[in-house]
């Protein structure tokens, strides 16, 4: 800061700033104070989650699949769950806590929310059934994809040069989306204009 | 004249309106000036309305719409249509109650009313907001016959709001602040890192689009705005921000808005929408409806920084022609270019290329996809191909 | 901190919602995707309407509404609440039996539908509309305390249309052709007379306004835009143009919007609005809610070209200091301009000055008065004058 | 024209225009076959107009008064009038033809509209009750205003500099809008911001 404010806004109390630092990252900083294991969660997912989820995180209908798709990422069919994509256990507690359950966010305890991302994580073999995940532990969980992101290189596909004339590129029809016919019935038509 | 079947433009002309005749409205009176104290469109165009793609997602409040991008005829989308994204629904709040708190590496950290944030300096700046996924669906083939399915998800509005900058500094940021978080007050908590170098850079805190309050499903009563990235970031009914020395590694920039390369690996914090463009009209909403003189008109943008050239191929990209670009041009705001041209009923395989003022160039879909494969979800900014048939009526395709 | 009696700002913050506690909204879904599929303002925006004043006209279909500006943060009026001024009430006309005729000194009088006119080159342009009437209750003395009321004959949108240059020289203006007359297609059949110099300038015939249709009681489907021009020759559900060698003195441009000298003569085609600029905020309708720093807002324009600089001043005219622009500053487009001030609880004077690129200068009210007397009814553009009173709220006053 | 058209639109046939080409010029171009005189017109004049305008045009309630004020428009309450402002008769009669009757716009005939220009005219003491204003004479009425207008001198009222410092102006409260309290109530009153 260089000194010069406004004046204008009121300090945070660390009471305030309490109910509404929900955040969790990855080395475990504002992890709240609490623990749980898979079998905790377990009991928890099966109330809360495992109608939308699967009773295995195995997903339901079209929500979404939380276990499995190891090694699918480089396939044709790429799975991207916990196990399989997300580098960091915090992101779990991060997101559970203030999002989940759908429709009912921070409305878990801690020791709840960490006893869902130690069932997660459980589903996913990367903890074992009794393996705590706490405030102390979640900064130092070892996630399977930890090393599977890289650096954006963008921007990329750039043309050596932009053709104008004669330029050589492919004009044959390869695809229509008429033929695969999973567009909305009203498009939206055609009106006046 | 061309006109494809079942077309509303068909409509047949009440001769009873028609010169020498004199229509209803041309005698008696009209609605009065109490009619509507907030206007609404005409009822002749009922059909310019952001519209869903049911099967795209679970729930209809993690979801999304899609701007009529084929209705509109400016740069300035309205705001009654612009797009919406939400992963826990729109929330109603009220603004009397509403609160943004920031915390963290911050000399003194502080909760500020609305009213705290309009009483610093403000400007207003016209920017378009894309979300990452907008053409995502497209990524393996042509899919969605329809602009507003492949490009509607985006807007461009003006935004009025205080400087991000402004408020960080009210609060005093440390210096190993080198990141923060931005973290929503809707049922879905959404939450993004962004570097300080940004934050300080041109981003806002918003309270108004295109000179009124946003819109309840655009963030109201204020919305964080990143002018030039991902839609995702610009994090809506924003309630607080912490200032950290790393980022988050939130859901949203990890299990999704990550892009997943052929070789397995994903790039990571990929958050500058690339240049692009498309044809809006023609386009599978708005056919070809006669022979002769046609104009066709699209939108261009960069999270770059501006449009510098917009190329429109009639041909299937063998030949190009620069398009007319509409004045102004700005800063990360969208563009519309036009392009008169003849048909003859002839096919055409019309295309745009948009090319930034850092001489970055819209790709095809066969560069991209050497690059980066078919499940990058995100960040598609290939060159669309609409096919024109003898009909005049329009498909998308792909060309190979 | 001064509040003013009565204010709806005074409600108070429900605890409930504020930090540590955790509103509703952030915990249980919003509205689906699906909710609006046309969007409207949020509940607690329900004010920031359009109004009108009943005594002013005889009827409610030949009268005029006002944009709420006080509640305006950018230079973009939203659709919704864009003034509207009827002679005969708002027409509902039916795109498809839409026509345009152009007839008189021209080689061959045409009939163009919508789409003819959609299918020539077009572009898009921001432009201000002012009534010549704006302020016009003020000439006596100070009369309705509220912006809205004294300035909100005005909206500034961004057209999309025609050059209406385009059009003429389709049907051939012939030699002799040395103006046009507009007609509209409402039940008040508005016409006015305009110079050719002026229609093959930068007269468009719009069918957008900020990227949507027009609206209704805009002049949907066509309306003509008159950049810089008073509004009432901006002839919406445009019908007809005539090609003539002589004006028509029309009603409108005789017995109205003529400007009544003290020596009993009147001027004739006042066309021109001149430089004007108004603070929206502090205003009447915007008190000043708090001690210590605030922001000042306003509006300026000018149909004469860009608003080169607004001036503020606290002390009735005494000093005067520059204001910020919000960019970018347009030809005959409005300009927001922003200040920071500081209120101690002290009485303000608040005026703002306009400048136009032409050096011209929007003139106090005595400078005005002392030319043009009392009685001119259009064209007032003079300085306006807020009372800031010791409590924070604001009164429209009259200084001499 | 410059030949270079763009083929767009359709020939407007004459009997399109005529049906459109509702208005009438000073010169009297364009006014259609037809004629009246003031006491045909009072006939109409009474059963379609006096409610709203007066029975002797002198305008009732908030309506426009189409009658008198001779000589007012230096004084202190201009009137404005057919009679005391118009410069031009033909006004009459394309307004009165293409707006009126106020909500029956384009119903009445030639004639009809003729003879209620005569009408106007005749109350304002511009003709007889006998002159019978046609295609023929409504190009040659001379109305008292007609040389009432002068041309737009603007931009004036200019200051000779512009002040910035220390200005020599009055400052002095010497009208408030409050006390004049004319405003609407619900005036937008203060919300949010
Ligand atoms: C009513 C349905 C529902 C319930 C109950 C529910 N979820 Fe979810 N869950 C969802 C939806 C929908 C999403 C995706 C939201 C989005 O797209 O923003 C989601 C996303 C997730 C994700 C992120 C998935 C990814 O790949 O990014 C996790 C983890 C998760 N839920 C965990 C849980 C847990 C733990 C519970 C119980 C405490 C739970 N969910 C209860 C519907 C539900
Ligand atoms: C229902 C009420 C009503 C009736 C009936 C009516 N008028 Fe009017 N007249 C009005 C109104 C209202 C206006 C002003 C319209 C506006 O402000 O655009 C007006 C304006 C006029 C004016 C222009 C006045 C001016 O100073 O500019 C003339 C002339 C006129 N009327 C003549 C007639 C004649 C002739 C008839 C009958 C054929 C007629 N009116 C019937 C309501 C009426
Ligand atoms: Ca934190
Ligand atoms: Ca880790
Ligand atoms: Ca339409
Ligand atoms: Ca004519
Ligand atoms: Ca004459
Ligand atoms: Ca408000
Ligand atoms: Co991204
Ligand atoms: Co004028």
């Amino acid at each position: 800061g260089d000194g010069l404010k406004l004046g204008l806004g009121t300090e945070a109390t660390p009471e305030q700033v309490k109910g509404w630092n929900i955040d969790v990252r990855p080395d475990g900083k504002d992890a709240p104070v609490g623990q749980g294991d898979a079998m905790e969660g377990e009991e928890v997912y099966l109330e809360q989650c495992a109608h939308c989820h699967g009773e295995f995180a195995e997903g339901a209908g079209r929500y979404p699949v939380l276990m499995g798709g190891e090694g699918s990422l480089a396939g044709p069919n790429p799975v991207k769950t916990p196990g399989s994509y997300w580098p960091h256990a915090s992101t779990l507690y991060d997101y559970i806590y203030r999002a989940m359950p759908f429709g009912n966010a921070q409305s878990l305890t801690p020791d709840q929310t960490y006893a869902l991302t130690a069932f997660i994580l459980w589903v996913n073999n990367v903890v074992e059934d009794d393996f705590v995940v706490s405030n102390e532990t979640i900064g130092s969980i070892e996630m399977p994809n930890a090393d599977g992101f890289i650096e954006d290189p963008r921007p990329d596909a750039q043309p050596e040069v932009v053709c104008m004339k004669d330029c050589d590129v492919p004009t044959e029809i390869v695809g229509r989306a008429a033929q695969i016919d999973v567009t909305p019935e009203d498009g939206g038509g055609v009106a006046v204009d | 004249k061309a006109f494809p079947a079942g077309a509303a433009t068909m409509a047949e002309a009440n001769p009873e309106n028609l010169p020498p005749n004199v229509p209803e409205w041309n005698k008696y009176l009209g609605y009065s000036v109490d009619w509507q104290p907030y206007g609404l469109p005409s009822e002749y165009e009922k059909d310019v309305v952001r519209r869903s793609v049911e099967w795209l997602t679970a729930t209809r409040e993690a979801s999304i719409n899609f701007t009529p991008i084929q209705d509109m005829h400016g740069f300035v989308t309205p705001n009654g249509v612009c797009f919406e994204r939400h992963h826990g629904g729109a929330a109603i709040v009220n603004p009397v109650d509403f609160r943004l708190m920031i915390n963290g590496l911050v000399d003194k950290p502080l909760v500020f009313t609305l009213q705290d944030l309009m009483r610093m300096p403000s400007v207003s700046r016209f920017y378009f907001l894309e979300c990452a996924a907008n053409s995502g669906m497209e990524w393996r083939g042509a899919q969605l016959n329809g602009v507003q399915f492949t490009h509607g998800m985006i807007h461009n509005v003006q935004y009025t709001g205080v400087p991000l900058r402004t408020v960080l500094e009210e609060a005093g940021v440390k210096p190993n602040g080198k990141w923060i978080m931005a973290e929503g007050g809707d049922s879905a908590g959404m939450n993004r890192s962004i570097p300080m170098e940004k934050a300080l850079d041109d981003c806002m805190l918003a309270w108004a689009m295109n000179g009124e309050a946003l819109r309840p499903g655009n963030g109201y009563p204020l919305r964080l705005v990143v002018p030039g990235w991902e839609g995702n970031m610009w994090v809506k009914w924003i309630r607080r921000i912490e200032v950290g020395d790393k980022p988050w590694f939130a859901r949203e920039e990890t299990s999704k808005y990550t892009d997943l390369m052929p070789n397995g690996k994903a790039r990571l914090f990929t958050w500058e929408m690339d240049p692009k463009s498309v044809i809006t009209s023609p386009s599978p909403e708005k056919p070809v409806l006669h022979k002769g003189l046609n104009q066709l008109r699209g939108l261009a943008w960069s999270g770059r920084g501006k449009v510098k050239r917009v190329d429109v191929s009639l041909d299937g990209g063998r030949n190009w022609q620069e398009a007319q670009l509409d004045q102004p041009v700005l800063d990360k705001s969208m563009v519309m270019f036009r392009m008169p041209f003849e048909y003859t009923g002839q096919e055409l395989l019309m295309q745009s290329r948009c090319i930034d003022e850092h001489g970055v160039v819209q790709p095809t879909m066969q560069a991209l996809q050497k690059v980066r494969g078919t499940h990058s979800v995100y960040h598609n900014n290939s060159i669309q191909t609409w096919l024109v048939n003898k009909n005049g009526e329009v498909e998308n395709v792909r060309l190979g």
